[in-house]
């Protein structure tokens, strides 16, 4: 029995007894806020299992963005808490019984993955120089698994879309109802004030570091969406109309980078989304910088919601 | 001749940037509608439509000719590090056909969703078209995708352009349905994703060709495997698991509603069909096999019965969806499990794969043809349908004629599906299934007539009409019901061309 | 010369940690909710701080060592200020109760 | 006992203080309770990924915690903003029909 | 057992977990909320995988870790979409919850 095992076994309690609370718990805001640690513990395991980019992701979502959008939903949705009848009980039985075999069945295979894993880790190692990068994550990210990566900013765009479809008609192309109902406080313009300059340096800082390091686009954009929402709600900037040009130039302009650039891979590199020998970097970092940005306008706006408002209040 | 495991090879075809383009074109629709929005929004589609049109086409062509898969691997990274695309036989047919429902949906759907010169951006306007390119972009990339993460991302993209078009008319039963659909296509795709997850740590690769080397019968892959089909299968709507369906696509607006039926619900049946054909190939045991078939019996019963109840026109084509989504899982006892020797496995495999595009066209046209009569009489209750035939004769005869093919009376795309369905019950002894497929047949009839009974008579009350109903938008729902009625044309026998690019070719009856 | 450094860590990250432990048995045992937030917020920021500054030592070079500083410095001011914030809705909630 | 295993004993430590300070999450009364736990708790989540990064020296990990303490804030404000647009209604948040 | 076999039956779990709030939850956001506590549960299964693939240097795969964060974003969007919908909802009906049988939304051609 180790130290470590002792942490690690903690922290696998720990992680259930939460996810338990979560789902079992009677109070909504209850629940959320368990979500919210249960977000924090996570990121504390992926450290254990050494993925350190993907900590920073569920610290970014799961600690920031998740816990804001949910209790803004559950306020919202507080006058009829605990309505719904709860199914009975054989029929809670029946599920559960299920969920522990689908439980079962997944552990069997987890005892019984082969014993030496296959892995990609050494083909993704080999190729890293190629790609010029250090981060090996970033690698798979922006040249072995590019296409992924662009279309699942066209899935977060595609979500917003959805979001603001389900504006009422009369309010199209107005301002998201992102309630900026905090009374003029002092402090949360002071926290509004100070934070946002160490927020975009923190997000610019993880977009930068990760083509060597752990971070990245996602996290960065992650950080900068949460220092909109930041001086939003405080009121320090308004939110602005969905249908404003600027706005949605910023929305694309990632996505439309990044195609571009997989588009001179035709020309120059004998592939989409392949990169010319010896500038892949640079031409990633450019991919990654407008990525970042329309990341973070588009998380910002998809957790500001539809429009509500015609225009500025 | 019947080609063989040599279109594997794993190098970039001749013209294989086309697959690129089928996927990233609408991508660009999207973006740049989001940066010009207006009237542009509907311009860029009817740009993108023809082009994406002839795309496919182009594939289709290159695959007749050449015989063999177009390949493209993305950014020069082979499998297993990077990702590729093939458009095999059934992916070239496929794209085909989404791209035709797609650009008669278009042109169909500009009465209803254009934005008058000079007048204000509206929202659905605006909405509708960015949505249906996502359906399209995500569509090519499920039929072409060769990685079950891209895959993933491609079931995502679909989800997420298809949730919206539900809820786009903005009632509250349509926000509902769109809840309900959301709930399940989640549900699904994170099944589908666990059993992704599963083959990775089994046997290192995502890619669908080098798993289908290196996937072994062992609990692993049949627990992935089931994993995945239960996922795949809620997308699909397949009975038990229709319960969003119905509600979901009768509320869609018409044009939505024919994308909904007639594509994306194949889009998931496609990778049930990718995952047990070709990156499992052999695997499907009997039993599993029979309990597909038994699903898809009870999809065909249930889903016959309860349109034969329905009052509402959409509502009775969405069970009718239900009911014909049964047939395809057919496929599975009679070309999966039979192994390849059995010599009408490729019979099945044909008539499954011609009922999924008979009935892709027959039902974008029949969703049209309701659209415009609810557009006309302002309702689409059937019991007073009276008299429509005299007011809209082109529509009822639309009706009609994506009847046939949905009940499978010759001429029809519909009838030879069924019909070399039905032989492969017969000579490999599944009988059972051709009891229910007649069912079917006979139940699908009764729901037909009793619309076409209904629309034909002659009015009790004076009908009262509307709105114009515009000639061309007519057109429209016609000529997609004439495609399903040509596909009624081909020959009664197994085709090579959707064999094209199979791991393990099936068998073919010599005559 | 680690020795020494070794023992200045071992007592300060134990001094934070018995510092957290202060905090939460102020939390589960302090009546109401304003006690708990001024008990609370001293002792949650000393618990880190002890633990920041023994791991100082042991911080690689200068930059990490500004990053240990900066983690605690950003919890201090959430911390404040998320206690300010929360004792605004109490104070106001507080009629109700 | 080595330094590593001290580290790791201590940021198991405060892990079941974390453990504890879940119960007050769980018992409340108030959400205004609530919040302050979970904030207690985001102090010793950051607290033990510190302890993590010295002790695995992967200095990248600060990096996670640094996330974690710039991001800590934002639950109160949204809880701070969300307390207060229940007491005042906007014009316009009934009139969606 | 080693860590990442023990995180491995911890995911295990949380699929089960949070599959069961999903089916048994009544209230639209608590389901949201179990789809999230499911997602993570796969997530994990994931990163065990790639813990498990260390190799040539590197402390876990970097194919699995990145699909993980590719994921997580696709998650978060549906978790977006989901509650705005559910806001949508509650706006229309004042409710929160589905029951199951109730498939009867009726498609009124009347206001189409």
């Amino acid at each position: 029995m180790t130290y470590v095992f002792v942490f690690e076994v903690g922290l696998a309690a720990l992680l259930l007894a939460i996810a338990v609370w979560t789902i079992v718990v009677r109070a909504t805001f209850a629940a959320i806020v368990f979500f919210m640690i249960y977000g924090l513990l996570a990121a504390i395991v992926w450290v254990r299992l050494f993925a350190v980019d993907v900590a920073l992701t569920e610290a970014a979502i799961g600690g920031g963005l998740t816990g804001m959008l949910m209790l803004g939903a559950a306020a919202r949705l507080r006058e009829i808490e605990n309505s719904g009848e709860k199914p009975g009980l054989p029929m809670r039985l029946a599920a559960g019984m299920l969920c522990t075999l689908i439980s079962a069945a997944l552990g069997i295979v987890v005892f019984s993955l082969p014993d030496v894993a296959p892995t990609l880790a050494p083909m993704a190692k080999a190729n890293l120089a190629q790609t010029g990068l250090g981060n090996p994550v970033a690698a798979v990210l922006f040249a072995y698994r590019a296409f992924d990566t662009l279309l699942e900013k066209v899935v977060l765009l595609l979500a917003l879309v959805g979001v603001w479809s389900l504006a009422p008609d009369r309010v199209w192309g107005g301002v998201p109802g992102f309630r900026v109902y905090a009374q003029p406080s002092s402090i949360l313009v002071f926290l509004a004030q100070l934070l946002p300059p160490i927020g975009i340096m923190i997000g610019v800082y993880m977009f930068w570091t990760g083509a060597s390091y752990p971070g990245g686009a996602f996290q960065g954009g992650t950080v900068l969406a949460a220092m909109w929402l930041l001086v939003m709600i405080a009121r320090l900037q308004p939110v602005p109309a969905i249908s404003l040009r600027p706005l949605r130039l910023l929305l694309v302009v990632g996505p439309v980078i990044f195609i571009a650039i997989g588009l001179l891979g035709f020309v120059l590199a004998d592939a989409f989304l392949a990169y010319p020998a010896g500038y892949s970097k640079p031409l990633i970092i450019v991919a990654e910088a407008t990525l970042t940005l329309s990341i973070g306008v588009t998380l910002g706006l998809l957790v500001a919601g539809p429009p509500e408002w015609k225009t500025q209040q | 001749m019947i080609p063989t495991a040599m279109a594997f090879a794993d190098k970039t075809t001749a013209n294989g940037y086309l697959l690129v383009l089928a996927i990233i074109l609408p991508v660009i629709g999207i973006l740049l509608s989001l940066v010009f929005g207006g009237r542009s929004v509907e311009r860029v589609a009817m740009v993108l439509l023809p082009v994406g049109l002839a795309v496919a086409v182009a594939v289709f062509g290159l695959v007749w000719r050449d015989q063999q898969s177009l390949v493209y691997i993305v950014g020069g990274w082979h499998p297993p590090l990077g990702i590729a695309l093939r458009a095999d036989g059934i992916s070239a047919a496929m794209m085909l056909t989404t791209a035709i429902v797609i650009c008669a949906t278009g042109i169909f759907a500009r009465g209803e969703f254009s934005q008058p010169r000079g007048s204000p951006e509206t929202r659905a306007s605006q909405v509708f078209w960015i949505l249906l390119l996502g359906i399209w972009s995500g569509l090519n990339t499920v039929v072409l995708g060769d990685d079950l993460f891209n895959l993933y991302v491609a079931l995502e993209l679909l989800t997420f352009a298809a949730v919206p078009l539900v809820s786009l008319k903005g009632y509250q039963e349509t926000i509902k349905a769109a809840l309900r659909y959301m709930l399940f296509a989640l549900l699904g795709s994170v099944l589908y994703l666990l059993g992704t997850v599963l083959i990775y740590g089994a046997y290192g690769t995502l890619d669908i060709s080098l798993l289908s080397g290196r996937v072994q019968p062992e609990p692993v892959a049949w627990i992935a495997a089931s994993l995945m089909t239960i996922g795949l299968l809620a997308k699909t709507a397949l009975f038990p698991l229709h319960l969003w369906l119905p509600p979901a696509h009768a509320g869609a607006p018409a044009p939505g509603s024919a994308v909904l039926s007639a594509l994306v619900v194949k889009g998931s049946f496609f990778l049930i069909v990718r995952l047990w054909f070709d990156a499992m190939p052999g695997l499907m045991s009997f039993a599993s096999s029979q309990i597909l078939g038994t699903l898809g019996a009870g999809a065909i019963l249930f889903g016959s019965v309860l349109a034969l109840r329905q009052q509402r026109l959409k509502l009775l084509i969405a069970y009718s969806t239900i009911a014909q989504i049964g047939y395809l899982f057919f496929i599975f006892p009679l070309a999966a499990a039979v192994g390849v020797d059995e010599p009408w496995a490729a019979t099945a495999w044909t008539g499954g794969w011609l009922q999924l595009f008979s009935h892709a066209f027959a039902k974008a046209s029949m969703f049209m043809a309701a659209g415009l009569i609810a557009e006309a009489l302002g309702h689409d209750r059937i019991a007073e349908l009276g008299g429509i035939g005299r007011v809209l004769p082109i529509t009822v005869f639309t009706f009609g004629l994506a009847g046939l093919s949905l009940m499978g009376v010759p001429p029809s795309g519909g009838f030879v599906a069924k019909w070399l369905l039905l032989l492969a019950t017969v000579m490999e002894g599944q009988w059972w299934w051709a009891a229910v497929m007649l069912a079917g047949g006979l139940l699908a009839g009764g729901y037909i007539f009793m619309v076409l009974g209904k629309a034909l008579a002659s009015a009790t009350v004076p009908l009262k009409i509307v709105a114009p109903v515009s000639r061309s938008r007519e057109m429209v729902a016609l000529t997609l019901a004439l495609f399903a009625i040509l596909l009624g044309f081909l020959p009664l026998q197994p085709s090579e061309f959707l064999q094209i690019g199979r791991p393990e070719v099936l068998g073919v009856i010599t005559r | 010369m680690t020795l020494a450094f070794d023992i200045f860590t071992v007592v300060a990250v134990s001094a934070g940690s018995f510092f957290f432990m202060a905090g939460t048995v102020g939390l589960l045992r302090f009546p109401d909710t304003m006690t708990r937030l001024h008990a609370l917020t001293k002792v949650d920021n000393l618990g880190l701080g002890l633990i920041v500054v023994g791991l100082l030592p042991r911080a690689e070079g200068l930059l990490g060592a500004l990053k240990l500083l900066s983690v605690w410095i950003f919890v201090q001011l959430a911390g404040a200020i998320v206690s300010q914030l929360v004792a605004r809705v109490a104070r106001r909630e507080g009629r109700h109760t | 006992m080595t330094m590593a295993n001290f580290l790791f004993g201590a940021a198991a430590f405060v892990l079941a203080m974390v453990a504890l300070g879940l119960f007050s999450v769980l018992r409340g009364p108030r959400d205004a309770d609530r919040m302050l736990s979970a904030q207690l708790i985001g102090s010793g989540g950051v607290a033990v990924l510190l302890l993590l990064a010295v002790v695995t020296e992967m200095p990248s990990i600060v990096d996670v915690a640094l996330m974690l303490a710039l991001l800590a804030p934002f639950a109160a404000v949204a809880f701070l903003r969300d307390a207060s647009s229940s007491q005042i209604k906007s014009p316009d948040a009934t009139d969606h029909a | 057992m080693n860590s990442a076999t023990l995180f491995g039956f911890c995911g295990a779990i949380l699929v089960g977990l949070g599959l069961f709030g999903l089916i048994t939850n009544p209230q639209l956001l608590r389901k949201i909320l179990a789809f999230n506590v499911l997602g993570t549960g796969v997530f994990l299964l994931f990163g065990v995988i790639a813990r498990r693939g260390a190799a040539a240097g590197l402390e876990g795969d970097p194919v699995p870790q990145a699909l993980v964060i590719t994921g997580i974003v696709v998650a978060f969007s549906a978790t977006t979409m989901a509650v705005v919908l559910l806001l949508r909802l509650y706006q229309e009906t004042g409710e929160a919850t589905i029951s199951p049988d109730d498939t009867s939304a009726g498609t009124d051609g009347s206001r189409s």
